[in-house]
């Protein structure tokens, strides 16, 4: 009875605080009056406070107003490249999986070399084709992903279409269009809806990471992973620069992770 | 050459005509707290990997030039006050019509690999960076670019060099290490391999011999046993003190100072000012301001916003310059107020320090008579409906401590209506924004010993004329500049300069950047040359 | 028959590899920009001959299947061409940096097998079992590059017990490894403890428990063994997060390695160094599945599964 | 009975979990040579009680026990260390379904030897030597009758027969030598043919003087064997006795209902031996309607390949055929692999056949594209062994009736649409507030029906169940029978009832087909070919099927 409290609570702490990421990048300035790009140089380092509750940069720009508008970046690149590979994924996996044996096999080895490389290196490949920048990075993150959604809507193609209840509908005379409109789809989707959730916080490491390493949007755009990559330097003498972003970045990928998890336990406990 | 947080020296890359003479015998850098001891191994944490630009003719690194110097010697050497010595060259003459520069040679000298060191040697390295296969920009234009003639043996320790116009700063730049020896040897056998470097092909006549090079991670040299032809006056003379000299690479500021403080290494180069804090007190630190063209900003006067001088001065003067400093550098770099940095020899007007200040309601005012007196909706002044904005083109990467000055310009000058968009570009973008001037301002500091950097800055079609200036007089007294080895005219005729750009706001220079090393108590007779780069030839480490 | 499977095998290897490069091949022909430049670097003013002469050089004067060709043929001569921006060949360039990142991939990938072993193995009991999920969990949402800079300032700048870079001995390697270990550990930990519990809860294991075998025992000689399968299935990932991982622990640790040259490259548009990476990690990725298709073999007596890693599995 | 030793002896064993009581004071005692059965349908907590003679409850299971004697050890305040050294040694246990049962990533010879490697030998305890250990393998495998046991020792369980497989595991079980063997289940996967050989085995066990406690849902399993029947229901123990006593006259009103669900095949009298086979003829088949009535389905000569892992052909179903008319119930029945299923897929048109032809209401239903079957389909519907695979997760009941209602229907007003669901749910004995439930809310025997319904709602003329009722209880089991057989009686709706189980067709059909590797070896009216089979492996078959006396 406690364990299942705790694990609710758990799974509300992390609904609402996604909620809260999402409604920052929706709306930042209900957090915070300052303009992101405001310095001040009276203000510079300072640590953690009532005034600056992140504390402040080099620049003395507030860290915490930083991290706030920080989210539209992080959130739309992770929803948008996200949901892009989602629905790329789901087309083709989809295609695929009702195709006849020979276009599958074909595809599904295509596919399989593309998945035969890490996803962070995806992207970073994609990079290098793209070149830098703010959109090319959402774009090598999708591209990054949409190799699993592709292989998994596939896999839940095949398993839908091979299941009882399309067979029944098969059974009951219904056209095959029909049956591919009302069973084949949306029971593909769920369980990638589910998977897109978790996928949201992936994606969003990886376009973190990529602006890490330079190649996503320039300061003084405020981004995460860029945030990051600033603070790295003052590890030593302001923790906090680095720190925060860090910290909103992995608070944000666990909770859609629990959020994910949580909505697949729920699929799975109804399948068996 | 892109690595130096104080002077972003994109145009180099650029350049036609760059001096950078160094210096050896300069300042000490290091004083050993114990007792000296023969031999050892001193570890050096520098920031850029030097891999793929090895080859001294045609790199145009800064680490480059810092790493190859201990093992490539030059004709001559420059001490941080500017005199020119002799090197590998006891004495030279200059020619009346000083278009002709003849050297006579040491006799003793052989390089590393046992090649002897003669006018024939000297031939075949100018040849070679002034070959096109070389694809050297930086040497070939130290050595003059289009004014050089040619080299001639004249007896095997007598060598020539005849230039088409007169070139003063030839001297100077003769003593820089990308006018250093290679073995003939390597050049006959190796010399496709140069940029790639390492044991066996970087070999010069230096004090020390490259070992060991693995790139990314570190560079070690072993003392050359036979060095005996130092540059006169040099307090080390003879083979090196140390045994060995370790370079590791630390791109990391922060993790080259923690190197350092934990006893990872004894000394770092371009060390951070905001981590001297972190540094203390336990450690020896020697910032030297670099020569050359201060970190500026370019205003484009071709360009509708820049071309009214009024506006340029009011954007120079828009913001408060020495507080963004103070900020970002934390009183390590001085903010600047000439075109060229107190260190560059034969030139500083020094005069005009403290002549410009921040100053809001003038730059106010001024804009308003120029006519921006509107405000849209976003607090920018308009004229005609038309915001004023620049467009500011960066080369990336952009060091953090620029960027965080760039933050602090834009916020300034947005107070006062006028907007500044930041475009950080990838090299490929900004080589092609700044080839058609598509922008209104850009920014770098020019790493040079040698004043003559203004003809490429200032100079009409100059490839560093970021401002697009085409102005007679002053392309007039850039030309007899460089014509005169008198170096109290060069000093008249670069004041003149100075003050004509303090009047006409084309570049804003903003902080003097410098080259600090740091290095720990338990190493001693570190020297610094006039960029503030570490030669090790006399260095010992102490019990 | 075994033969024809071993063949068949080897050819789907190479069709991938194949593939791979390809795939590079085509899409870098996209990158925008001329090859030539790139080379000489933003700097240089060549002239246009010399542009010309090198373009013959490198043969990019030819049709566009005529360079795929020799690019193929090179390929099989195990020449990756040369380097635009080292002036090395490829091969030397993945050579000289292999052994760093291996030296890495190696320690990373101990720790986190003994740290997801312990925690799937040793930590008994809900509350503790709790704890440490949420621990994995942590772990596998941070992104590396932040648990990268939290070790440093906690365990170089703060106490100062390792080396804050470099790739000198044991020392420097743990905080790295570390690094890129603690979400690996933490995905592989928990992939092993809900393998184990399944198995825990599969008959054979109440039927091995009825003879009197104690937890250790039911846990080595039975459940691990289930537990390991799903795990396989995760070597692609894990692999994936080794040289990925290795990117961006590279570049904050200071530490050579091919991730440093993969960065390197891409920020520097080095084709010939991208390629080459391009097909060395394909040729990884038909090994180490290679090498999973056999450990199944070994470890599960029944039909072979699926030939392909799985990843992202989270 | 009662001057042997006794082996188990337990007296009011409680198991909770929480609040709920699974085990209510169980008392049950067994001697040496003796056998006892613990009968209940799914949730009676017959294996909790097997369990718990264990040790094995499941964590969060607690237990309140008087008395808990097992083979002279008094287990009641046993640690689980103390549990582990009687486990195996002392307790052993069969569990259903030895390919899951026994580790399938290691050898046979491994499993058994484990208790060996636990305990030591039997006795003594002291360690054994490898090679002791194989040899004590190897005459254990050959004690439960495992052909060249050394050799099967080396296998892997997925190598080995479902009978095979059983034997091993019961070789496991007595490796320690113990006194008492738990058997939960020990026959349900199996064929019934094997059944009878494993039953067979566990009697003669019993007979060198092994205490067995058997748990069972099937009466008729463990008619043969146990000498004493405990009856389970809700946790408790309602009736218990000598097993002719409890099967002969029932006390309590569960067994009493047991009794009366479980389906009986009529005593077989195996009179003269035809050699051969009956199939490929064209035998009427027509009862029921008479012989006046047109087929519903036709099926003629119908042949399906598939192609084996090595290469080779296997023929699943061959050379069959067979008519159905109208209102009549034909029964096909043989073991796993006997090529039931294919037929059924067949003749429902989901796999096309390589030989032969079907026909529906007099047209050709194979061999067409399915276009031109699409129309037809409401014709022939398929009620199958899985319904909630059968259903599509995110669909209401309603939904899913709804969706087998033909074009016509569909197009009715929708009160008229509702009406129908109503009506159709109705005539399966479902209340009409099932209709806003989800598949996997409901009970086994709900989804079953709810599948009936769906497959009524297009009007079919033939019903084709491929092991409706197998996966259900007893009691369950009987009532989804009548209701088929009810169906049958008032629609007219034709059946194929594809099952292993004899009982369950003798009970529904008035014809059977006996299919073993894909022909049809025996037919003919099913009082006929159950009474008097005449083909050898239909008499083996009859004859394996468990009888109460």
């Amino acid at each position: 009875m406690r364990a299942r409290l705790r694990g609710r609570l758990g799974l509300i702490s992390a609904a609402l605080f996604l909620v809260v990421v999402i409604v920052m990048a929706i709306a930042p300035w209900i957090f915070t009056p300052i303009d992101p790009l405001t310095t001040d140089t009276s203000q510079i380092l300072q640590s953690p406070g009532w005034g600056h509750p992140f504390g402040t940069d080099q620049t003395g720009r507030d860290v915490f107003t930083r991290v706030v508008y920080g989210a539209s970046y992080s959130l739309g690149v992770g929803a948008g490249a996200t949901a892009a590979a989602l629905i790329v994924g789901v087309v083709v996996g989809t295609l695929v999986g009702l195709a006849p044996r020979v276009v599958d096999g074909v595809a599904m080895r295509g596919v399989e070399i593309l998945l035969a490389f890490p996803e962070f290196l995806i992207a970073l490949f994609a990079i290098a084709v793209l070149g830098p920048g703010p959109i090319n990075v959402a774009v090598a993150v999708g591209v990054a992903a949409l190799p699993a959604y592709i292989r998994v809507a596939r896999a839940e193609t095949l398993v839908v279409r091979r299941s009882g209840y399309v067979e029944a509908a098969k059974g009951m005379g219904m056209h095959p269009l029909r049956v591919a409109v009302s069973h084949v789809v949306p029971n593909t989707l769920r369980p990638l809806g589910v998977i897109a959730t978790i996928g949201i916080g992936t994606t969003i490491v990886a376009a973190a990471g990529l602006s890490f390493l330079g190649l996503g949007p320039q300061d003084p755009t405020p981004e995460w992973g860029l945030l990051l990559s600033g603070g790295r330097n003052l590890l030593g003498q302001a923790w906090w620069v680095a720190f925060f972003p860090g910290a909103m970045i992995t608070l944000t990928v666990v909770s859609a992770t629990v959020v994910g998890r949580r909505l697949r336990r729920a699929r799975e406990g109804r399948r068996s | 050459m892109f690595s130096r947080p104080g002077s972003f020296r994109i145009a180099g890359s650029l350049a036609l005509v760059v001096s950078a003479a160094l210096v050896l015998a300069g300042c000490s850098a290091s004083s050993g707290a114990g007792e000296k001891v023969e031999g050892g191994t001193i570890t050096f944490g520098v920031d850029v990997d030097p891999v793929g630009h090895l080859d001294v003719h045609s790199s145009q690194l800064d680490i480059n030039a810092i790493l190859q110097r201990p093992v490539f010697d030059s004709l001559v050497s420059q001490t941080p006050d500017g005199t020119i010595v002799p090197w590998l060259a006891t004495k030279w003459q200059v020619s009346d019509d000083q278009l002709q520069y003849t050297f006579t040679l040491r006799d003793d000298v052989t390089f590393s690999d046992g090649e002897k060191f003669d006018a024939a040697a000297v031939k075949a390295n100018f040849d070679h960076l002034v070959d096109p296969a070389t694809e050297s920009a930086q040497a070939s234009s130290l050595i003059g670019g289009a004014y050089y003639a040619g080299t001639e043996v004249i007896d095997p320790t007598t060598v020539r060099v005849s230039f088409t116009q007169p070139y003063a700063p030839f001297l100077a730049n003769a003593a820089s290490v990308e006018l250093g020896f290679y073995s003939p040897k390597v050049l006959a056998e190796h010399a496709n391999e140069l940029k790639a470097g390492g044991p066996g092909i970087s070999v010069g006549s230096g004090p020390f011999i490259l070992s060991k090079y693995t790139p990314g991670s570190e560079l070690v040299y072993t003392k050359n046993p036979n060095y005996n032809w130092a540059p006169e006056g040099a307090t080390a003379q003879g083979p090196a003190n140390i045994d060995e000299l370790d370079v590791k690479i630390l791109p990391e500021s922060s993790v080259r100072t923690s190197a350092l403080t934990s006893g990872q290494v004894d000394v770092i180069g371009d060390t951070a000012p905001s981590s001297l804090p972190q540094i203390g007190d336990g450690f020896t630190v020697t910032p030297t301001e670099s020569p050359g063209v201060p970190y500026s900003l370019y205003l484009n006067v071709t360009r509708p916003v820049f071309s009214d001088v009024a506006v340029r001065k009011a954007f120079a003067g828009g913001f408060d310059l020495d507080a963004a400093v103070k900020a970002v550098f934390n009183d390590s770099y001085q903010r600047a107020y000439s075109i060229l940095g107190p260190t560059t020899p034969d030139s500083y007007d020094a005069a005009l320090e403290k002549s410009a200040s921040f100053d809001a309601d003038a730059a106010n005012d001024a804009l308003d008579a120029a006519g921006w007196s509107e405000r849209d909706s976003d607090g920018y002044r308009t004229k005609n409906g038309e915001r004023l904005s620049a467009r500011w083109i960066s080369y990336t990467p952009v060091n953090e401590d620029n960027a965080n000055l760039a933050n602090l310009i834009q916020d300034g000058l947005k107070k006062i209506g006028f907007e500044v968009v930041h475009d950080q570009l990838e090299p490929g973008a900004y080589l092609d924004a700044y080839l058609a001037g598509d922008y209104d301002l850009t920014d770098w500091g020019f790493l040079s010993a040698d004043a003559d950097v203004l003809r490429s800055h200032l100079g009409t079609g100059g490839y560093q004329n970021a401002s697009h200036l085409s102005d007679p007089e002053i392309d007039a007294t850039l030309a007899s500049a460089v014509a005169t080895t008198d170096t109290s005219k060069r000093a008249e005729l670069y004041t003149k300069l100075q003050q004509w750009n303090a009047e006409n706001a084309v570049i804003v220079p903003l902080y003097v950047p410098e080259y600090i090393l740091a290095s720990s108590k338990k190493v001693g007779g570190i020297e610094v040359d006039i960029h503030g780069w570490p030669l090790f030839s006399g260095a010992y480490v102490t019990k | 028959m075994i033969f024809r499977r071993i063949l068949a095998r080897v050819a789907g290897m190479l069709v991938v590899v194949w593939g791979a490069a390809t795939a590079a091949f085509l899409v870098l022909k996209l990158v925008p920009g001329d090859p030539v430049d790139v080379m000489l670097g933003v700097s240089a003013q060549a002239s246009p001959e010399l542009k010309q002469s090198i373009r013959a050089e490198l043969g990019l004067d030819q049709p566009l299947l005529v360079q795929y060709v020799s690019y193929l043929s090179r390929l099989v001569r195990g020449d990756f061409g040369t380097s635009y921006q080292l002036r090395l060949p490829v091969t030397d360039v993945i050579g000289q940096q292999l052994g760093y990142t291996l030296q890495l991939a190696a320690a990373s990938l101990a720790l986190a097998l003994v740290i997801a072993l312990a925690g799937a193995v040793l930590v008994h009991g809900r509350a503790a079992r709790g704890v440490f999920s949420v621990l994995e969990l942590l772990a596998i949402s941070s992104p590396p590059f932040w648990i990268g800079l939290v070790l440093l300032s906690v365990f170089a700048f703060g106490l100062g017990w390792f080396p804050v870079a470099g790739a000198d001995g044991i020392q420097s390697l743990v905080l790295p490894a570390m690094t890129i270990a603690l979400p690996v550990a933490g995905i592989l930990g928990q992939v092993l403890r809900t393998g184990l519990e399944d198995a825990e809860e599969q008959p054979f294991a109440t039927t091995a428990r009825a003879r009197g075998a104690g937890p250790a025992r039911l846990v080595l000689r039975h459940t691990l063994r289930h537990a390991a399968i799903p795990a396989l299935t995760l070597a692609g990932y894990i692999v994936g997060s080794l040289l990925g991982g290795a990117v961006i622990v590279e570049s904050v640790f200071a530490r050579p390695g091919l991730g440093r040259v993969a960065l390197a490259a891409i920020t520097n548009r080095d084709l010939p160094v991208v390629m080459g990476i391009i097909v060395f990690t394909a040729i990884v990725f038909v090994l180490v599945n290679l090498l999973v298709d056999l450990a199944y073999r070994a470890i599960d007596p029944r039909i072979a599964p699926p030939t392909t890693a799985i990843r992202g599995a989270r | 009975m009662t001057s042997s030793r006794e082996v188990v002896r337990v007296s009011g064993l409680s198991v909770r979990f929480g609040q709920a009581v699974v085990v209510d004071s169980v008392s049950l005692s067994v001697s040496a040579g003796e056998c006892l059965a613990i009968v209940g349908e799914s949730g009676s907590g017959k294996t909790l009680t097997a369990k718990a003679l264990l040790g094995l409850l499941p964590d969060g299971a607690s237990v309140v026990v008087d008395e808990l004697v097992i083979d002279g050890v008094d287990a009641r305040r046993n640690s689980e260390r103390d549990w582990r050294r009687i486990r195996g040694s002392r307790v052993g246990l069969v569990s259903q379904d030895a390919l899951v049962s026994l580790d399938p990533l290691r050898r046979v010879g491994a499993e058994v030897a484990e208790v060996l490697e636990v305990h030591g030998a039997p006795g003594s305890g002291e360690r054994m030597l490898r090679a002791a250990i194989v040899d004590a393998v190897t005459g254990l495998l050959g004690r439960v009758a495992v052909p060249e046991p050394a050799e099967r020792a080396r296998q892997y369980p997925h190598e080995l027969s479902g009978g095979l497989r059983q034997r091993a595991l019961i070789a496991s079980a007595l490796a320690g030598e113990p006194g008492i063997l738990i058997a939960d289940e020990p026959t349900t996967a199996l064929d019934v043919t094997v059944q009878a050989q494993v039953l067979d085995l566990l009697s003669r066990l019993r007979a060198d003087g092994l205490g067995i406690v058997v748990i069972s849902h099937d009466l008729a399993v463990v008619a043969g064997i146990a000498d004493r029947v405990a009856v389970m229901k809700d946790g408790r123990i309602v009736e218990e006795g000598a097993t002719t006593e409890v099967l002969s006259n029932p006390q309590h009103p569960y067994t009493r209902m047991l009794l009366a669900a479980a389906p009986r095949l009529p005593e077989p009298s195996f009179p003269e031996l035809v050699e051969g086979s009956v199939a490929g003829g064209f035998p009427s088949t027509g009862s029921g309607g008479g012989d006046g009535v047109a087929p519903v389905l036709r099926a003629t000569g119908l042949g399906r390949d598939f192609r084996r892992a090595d290469g080779g052909i296997r023929s699943a179903v061959d050379d069959v055929s067979f008519t159905v008319r109208a209102g009549a119930a034909i029964g096909v029945v043989g073991e796993s692999g006997s090529g039931k299923t294919t037929l059924a897929r067949l003749l429902l048109a989901f796999d096309e056949p390589d030989r032969g032809s079907v026909a529906l209401e007099g047209h050709e239903w194979s061999g067409i594209p399915e276009r031109r079957r699409r129309s037809r389909r409401g014709g022939i519907q398929y009620i199958s062994q899985d319904p909630l695979g059968s259903f599509d997760p995110r669909y209401t009941v309603a939904r899913i009736v709804a969706e087998g209602l033909r074009g016509d229907a569909r197009g009715t007003s929708p009160g008229g649409r509702a009406e129908r669901i109503r009506h159709l749910l109705d005539s399966v004995g479902l209340d009409a507030s099932l209709e806003g439930r989800r598949p996997h809310e409901l009970s086994g025997g709900q989804r079953q029906r709810v599948a009936i319904a769906r497959a009524l709602a297009s009007e079919p003329r033939i019903l084709v169940c491929d092991e409706p009722v197998s996966a259900l209880d007893v009691s369950i089991q009987a009532t989804i029978i009548d209701l088929l057989a009810g169906l049958r009686r008032d629609l007219g709706v034709a059946l194929v009832f594809v099952s292993h189980d004899l009982a369950v067709v003798a009970q529904l059909c008035d014809e059977v087909l006996v299919m073993k590797e894909g022909r049809v070896v025996e037919r003919g009216s099913t009082r006929d070919v159950f009474e008097n089979p005449r083909h050898p492996f239909t008499r083996a078959l009859v004859a394996a099927v468990p009888r109460m006396p």
